[in-house]
């Protein structure tokens, strides 16, 4: 498999190279720099650990939309007076259980509810974003100063990084071992390819699809702390369509809807893409409208080059 | 930002009634209230502001609807106004072109309607427009910038803009106005990008231009809810060599700029006030009043807001006014 | 009238059909026999137009035909019953029969004249108890199988081609299907048939062609005449032959399995039965009669009323994981939709039901997995022997092997194994008996369900015969003989 | 099936039965009267006759997610200055042409370019919304005085009831005849029941899904051309989100995202469901975080209620 793995993501190599092309050319100068891949980095990482929440639901055959609310939530919970006074540490755990929290109704709702999952994580997107503008009272809420240390993993460097960066690598790494070198990530295929198989090969179905929506929550509780650090501030409006991007990142890098099938590396891979696609019109200028028309194209012209090479896997 | 342990009293926002003889209970009226969905900062102080003040009167009955961003519910939302017969109309469409014809029917069904900031096209929809002016916010914005750098000497100065929402009127119009008083000290907008209203995507937006531009002399950034997340990426950014201008004046800006240490120098206001106004306003329309330092008997058909510059030196004056963003 | 001349088909990695010829008459019965993944099942896709051929030519009636999708084919005149059922789940039993050729007006659907005409096909197959407007997701799988012959006799067809498609049916059906067969062949029809049990080939066919690795080995040999061994040779390349392996050397120890009076409403009812360590008992009956029903209650799969004791611990209602976990293992009848995750491994597929034993805190020792799995591969004779393909890569048969390889890790006590020889090949069957015979001798106790009443008659020790859902016999098997058992079952008749 | 159909629907006309229970309550004189009866079935009317489009691409068993940008573009290229000149005719014509011509694109992207649905629309709608900002140079276009006779389907009453309310009937009527007496539906739930299946049985499974997506392509022209007579206008931001609206309607009453499965009936009561909540929440005057909250609460207990009933079905 990890040959076919690396030959399914050639196309999104082609992809990003293109882009990379394009972008060595149009902006020789700005393009290139560190500092511009850097922020790119830092652009991607938030949704990028939401992304890896999100591969792992839809591997396991279902689907989370309230990803964008309930970082939002999160950011919120973690930012409110009365948590910002128990400092920031609190503040990173206070946001990392929300997530996890609201993940875990998703889980308990799809799983022992037996919702489907769309219209589950539906229903939290809309109440989660509801009860984090009642607890926002819809303000932004800013960080203190004496908080700052959760700003800092945006503004403090290492090697040049920002540690935000790090942070998002490390989960990616986390959640690439998780699927692809334990159980759980076995069972998360076994479950999103055939969930009758899965069931009477002995495996908790149930249960492992509640842990599914439970890791999704968690990585949006981590995406709350990045945001956070990015922003300065939680807000009821963080997050705003995020679930379309994840999704879209996760489908790009070869995730089926169907679930059984997929890697966290084509996920980042197809999150890259848009990135680089929206770095690229920021710096060549592209006024909104064109840029919602080219990003259609090159979304098509991405997954026509990576189906090519899926073909003759399939 | 509701974050300030002493925030200002929240009746800052919705200043205290004139003592004017207007102020005396008069008939019962009920007021219908729609706007867009609360989910900027600027928008939620026009619906607490609007809720703020008719709770001041004891002859108002407030009305407030389902507050959307979708037109077609907005729709719904002022015909179910029209038929539960109010005696007045607050609207602050969501685009007034596409709900001007709800608000004919209510002018045809008898009921006034108070047009909030975003204009309807067809003067007869409404009774009595008050609002921001969008032309002039571009316009002082440009001033300020105009005259700061023409100070400096600087001559091809990149000057860039981060608008809110691209699609609203109310953006074209600021846009508009920027340029026009560049124009005046010849120069020009070197690149603009559009943001959301969001703290997130002024982040997203400013980050990538950052980028772009490495040497800025000037940036205006439309709203500063927004505004937080701009601040944000220059600060990570460790960027300072240009002036920023901002928005609408949220109690946020004012406090950067009154610290002196910021790049934000300067914000023109778009104060949610007017909705005070506007409520107050359909309370005299309703009970057949005109404005009582005015001369004319009734109310005057249209009321258009100053857009002022708040700098450091004038930011005491203007801190009561700012709402949370 | 149907000449096939040297067809190849490539697919990634295997050359599944290596020159083949093809020669069918107008009115016979033409059987194809061959080992699992031998390409049967891909030459009548070629021919169904579901594969494009790399090489090669078909003629239809003295005239070239290249038929390049499904559509085609059915124009020409050629149905089809596929190997794994083609139905629908969410439509009718008419629906499903006439679909993509409904009886319509305009586009308008004309549902009576639909469900009349289904009621006609599935008289004639001698189903007249299947609605027409039932939901096919709802059927058994002997009625879907049904469903598919009755939606390729719905075509006015000259060529019926069927894979396997005794292979879900019990004894009385097979007649049935023999029945129907012999019409069409008597109004001119030609029928090409696949099937691993030899004595179906006797009784219906007419000539005979093999394959062997993609290529045809013996062409136009005549069904009844040619010998056994010969046929199985030509196939395998070795002599054996139906071989049950000798039944156990010593006595049954203590008892693993005991269910008392299990009870599911409308399935089946007061099953008592138990199974001891090293014993195999076989479940006979028809299809339809709850057998698979009563696997999936005791393996917890299924809410029933009643005990399941196993190994002396009453299993409390807690479903499969328990059950797993306590050292039992299910077969399930319907490999595709009940046992494989298809996109995935060989290796993923056979280490699925014991994972916790690869793992350490979770983390699964690759290395110890990979081996099992190869170990296993050899053992079964899983072809191809590349444990890393997608097991959907594999043919039916091999498949199968890979379901049962499943259970022969992790220590089970009891293995409840359902049609485990459906669709495997002579040779491969004998191997799997062997494996079978091989686990009781290590003290598992085996729970077998067939169709195939011979098999349950050589491989189990003891049998239980069921009717309806209630056991109306139980006994050695060394006592009874397939006619007995046969008639037990028809008629109900204890012995 | 037509008896299990009406089974299945049990849960969703109890929901609703609550929901109007609750309205009587809290707004006795409000609630029940004729207007707002009206004024609710016209705000239901657009994404009404797009959630019928919808239905059938979700049975077929893909999704479009371009809906909302698609109708969007076509009411924008139906308003531009160029389109009024030839009148309301043509005007109504060329909205519908759009839509369809884009969803045809929709359905040749993946059913010819096979590319997973989500992002062949995802695309879609990007391009879309940006081709109609372009259009439209943002701005929002004003139906003149002399084609009026389209702003009339809005304002013209027949027996009380406004005109576009028929246009939604009558879509909604004739889905449900060619989902459910035609070859045309048939098919359509056996491609998404079991595409290969569907293949084999001789079905053009490819051309099929094509047409699907360019029906609803269709629906979403007509969709403009309600949209652009309740508002008067052309405009890019009309429609944001309804994909998600229409798609949760379709989801809720009863249709399998993983297709093969369900009602138009089944959607259009998924989506008065949505209605009603909307309706309830303005005559009350919940404040909107409050109404999030209280709409995700309402989907999942509609749908439990809907799903103790699918239980024996499935
Ligand atoms: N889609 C496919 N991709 C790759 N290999 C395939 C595919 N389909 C079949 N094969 C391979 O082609 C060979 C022939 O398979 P086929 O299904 O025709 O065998 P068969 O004779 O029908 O076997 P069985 O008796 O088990 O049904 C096998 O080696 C199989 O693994
Ligand atoms: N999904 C279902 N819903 C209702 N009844 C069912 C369902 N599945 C099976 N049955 C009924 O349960 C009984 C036993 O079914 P089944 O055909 O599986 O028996 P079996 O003896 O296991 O046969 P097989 O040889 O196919 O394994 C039959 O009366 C059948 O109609
Ligand atoms: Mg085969
Ligand atoms: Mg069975």
């Amino acid at each position: 498999m990890s040959r076919l793995g690396q030959m399914r993501h050639l196309g999104l190599f082609v992809a990003i190279g293109l882009l990379v092309i394009v972008g060595l050319i149009t902006k020789p100068d700005n393009f290139a720099t560190t500092s511009n891949v850097v922020s790119m980095l830092s652009l991607a990482a938030t949704i990028g650990v939401i992304t890896v929440g999100a591969t792992f639901v839809i591997i396991g055959g279902g689907i989370d939309l309230s990803v964008g609310a309930i970082m939002a939530l999160a950011s919120v919970w973690a930012t409110t007076l009365a948590t910002q006074e128990f400092g920031p540490f609190v503040m990173a755990v206070c946001a990392i259980l929300v997530g996890t929290g609201a993940g875990l109704v998703n889980g308990l709702l799809v799983a022992y509810g037996r919702l489907v999952p769309f219209i589950a994580t539906l229903a939290m997107l809309v109440a989660a974003r509801g009860l984090a503008q009642r607890m926002s009272d819809r303000k932004t809420q800013l960080i203190q100063t004496g908080n700052s240390a959760i700003v800092e993993l945006s503004t403090t460097r290492l090697l040049g990084i920002p540690l935000l960066v790090y942070v998002f690598a490390l989960v990616v790494v986390l959640g690439w071992i998780l699927l692809n070198r334990t159980t759980f990530g076995r069972r998360t295929y076994a479950v999103g390819g055939n969930p009758e198989a899965a069931r009477l090969a002995g495996i908790d179905v149930r249960r492992h699809t509640m842990l599914l929506y439970a890791l999704s929550g968690l990585c949006c509780g981590i995406a709350a702390i990045l945001i956070m650090a990015r922003t300065t501030t939680g807000s009821s409006t963080h997050g705003d369509l995020y679930e379309l991007d994840a999704i879209a990142a996760v489908i790009i890098g070869g995730t089926l809807l169907t679930g059984g099938r997929g890697t966290i590396i084509g996920s980042i891979l197809g999150l890259l893409i848009f990135t680089l696609i929206t770095n690229l019109f920021i710096l060549n200028g592209l006024n909104t409208s064109d840029q919602l028309i080219a990003k259609g194209l090159i979304i098509v012209v991405a997954v026509l080059l990576q189906r090519r090479n899926l073909k003759e896997i399939r | 930002t509701s974050n300030e342990p002493a925030a200002a009293p929240s009746s800052a926002a919705a200043p205290a009634p004139a003592a004017s003889g207007n102020d005396q209970p008069g008939t019962k009226v009920v007021i219908g209230f729609s706007a867009p969905a609360a989910d900027h900062g600027w928008i939620a102080a026009i619906a607490k502001n609007a809720e703020a003040t008719a709770k001041q009167y004891t002859d108002v009955e407030f009305r407030p609807v389902d507050p959307t961003n979708d037109i077609n519910q907005q729709i719904s939302a002022v015909e179910s106004l029209i038929a539960a017969k109010v005696a007045a109309l607050v609207i602050l469409p969501n685009d007034g072109q596409q709900l001007n014809q709800v608000a004919l029917q209510a002018t045809d069904a008898g009921i006034p309607v108070i047009n909030l900031d975003r204009v309807f096209p067809d003067k007869l929809a409404y009774r009595t427009w008050i609002g921001g002016d969008n032309y002039g916010m571009g316009v002082a914005a440009g001033h300020y910038i105009g005259a700061k750098l023409k100070e400096k000497g600087v001559s091809n100065p990149v000057i860039l803009e981060i608008q809110g929402i691209a699609t609203l009127p109310l953006t074209q119009d600021r846009s508009k106005g920027f340029a026009d008083a560049l124009k005046t000290y010849g120069f020009s907008v070197t690149a603009k990008q559009d943001a959301k209203f969001t703290v997130e995507t002024g982040n997203q937006v400013a980050a990538g231009l950052l980028q772009a531009h490495k040497k800025i002399d000037a940036l205006w950034n439309h709203d500063d809810d927004q505004g937080v997340g701009v601040l944000a990426a220059i600060k990570e950014a460790n960027r300072s060599e240009f002036v920023m201008v901002g928005g609408a004046g949220s109690l946020n800006a004012m406090k950067e700029i009154q610290s002196g240490s910021s790049v934000l120098e300067a914000t023109v206001t778009y104060s949610p006030t007017m909705a005070s106004s506007a409520i107050k306003l359909a309370r005299l329309i309703a009970q057949g009043k005109g404005m009582s330092d005015l001369v004319e008997n009734q109310v005057p058909q249209s009321i258009t807001l100053a857009s002022e510059t708040i700098t450091k030196e004038n930011v005491e004056k203007y801190l009561p006014l700012g709402f949370e963003s | 009238m149907l000449v096939m001349r040297g067809i190849v088909k490539q697919f990634p990695g295997v050359r599944a059909l290596d020159g083949v010829d093809l020669d069918v008459r107008a009115g016979e019965v033409h059987c194809l026999l061959g080992q699992n993944g031998a390409g049967k099942s891909t030459l009548i896709k070629v021919l169904a137009g579901v594969h494009r051929p790399d090489e090669g030519t078909i003629e239809f009636n003295g005239a070239p035909v290249s038929p390049g999708s499904p559509n085609d084919a059915i124009r020409l005149g050629f149905a089809t019953i596929y190997q794994e059922l083609d139905l629908v789940d969410g439509l009718s039993v008419a629906e499903n029969i006439f679909l993509g050729h409904e009886h319509a007006r305009l586009g308008f659907v004309r549902r009576a004249a639909g469900n009349r005409g289904a009621r006609e096909v599935l008289a004639r197959l001698g189903h007249p108890e299947i609605r027409p407007s039932a939901e096919v997701g709802r059927l058994s799988p002997a009625a879907k199988q049904v469903v598919s012959m009755a939606r390729a006799l719905s075509h006015d067809a000259r060529l019926i081609i069927m894979d396997e498609p005794s292979a879900a049916l019990a004894h009385d059906e097979v007649a049935n299907l023999f029945r129907i067969i012999r019409e069409l062949t008597a109004q001119g029809v030609a029928v090409v048939y696949i099937s691993h049990r030899l004595e179906e080939i006797r009784e219906i066919g007419d000539r005979v062609t093999v394959l062997k690795d993609g290529r045809t080995v013996a062409v136009g040999l005549p069904a009844r005449d040619t010998p056994t061994s010969q046929i199985v040779s030509l196939m395998t390349g070795r002599n054996v032959e139906y071989v049950f392996p000798p039944r156990a050397s010593r006595r049954p120890g203590d008892e693993v399995l005991r269910v008392e009076d299990l009870t599911s409403p409308g399935a089946f009812a007061g099953v008592t039965l138990s199974v001891r360590a090293g014993e195999i008992v076989g479940l006979a009956g028809l299809v339809g009669s709850g057998r698979s029903e009563i696997l999936e209650a005791v393996y917890g799969a299924r809410p029933a009323t009643g005990q399941v004791v196993l190994a002396g611990e009453r299993l409390r209602r807690g479903g499969v994981v328990r059950a797993v976990r306590r050292g039992m293992g299910l077969a399930p009848e319907e490999r595709k939709a009940q046992a494989l995750l298809l996109d995935q491994s060989v290796t993923a597929n056979i280490t699925l039901g014991s994972l916790p034993e690869f793992a350490r805190f979770g983390w699964i020792d690759r290395a110890r997995e990979r081996a099992e799995a190869t170990r296993l591969v050899e053992a079964l004779d899983i072809r191809p022997p590349a444990p890393e393909r997608p097991i959907k890569t594999l043919s039916g048969g091999n498949q199968q092997k890979a379901v049962l390889a499943r259970w022969l890790l992790g220590g089970r006590k009891l293995l409840l194994l359902d049609e485990p020889t459906r669709g495997v090949d002579v040779g491969a069957r004998a191997d799997l008996y062997a494996v079978i015979r091989g686990l009781a001798e290590q003290g598992i106790g085996v729970l077998l369900v067939s169709s195939e009443v011979p098999e349950v008659l050589g491989l189990a020790d003891r049998v239980l015969v069921l009717r309806e859902g209630s056991v109306i016999h139980q006994g050695a098997a060394e006592d009874l003989d397939e006619h007995r058992v046969l008639d037990m079952i028809m008629e109900g008749r204890a012995a």
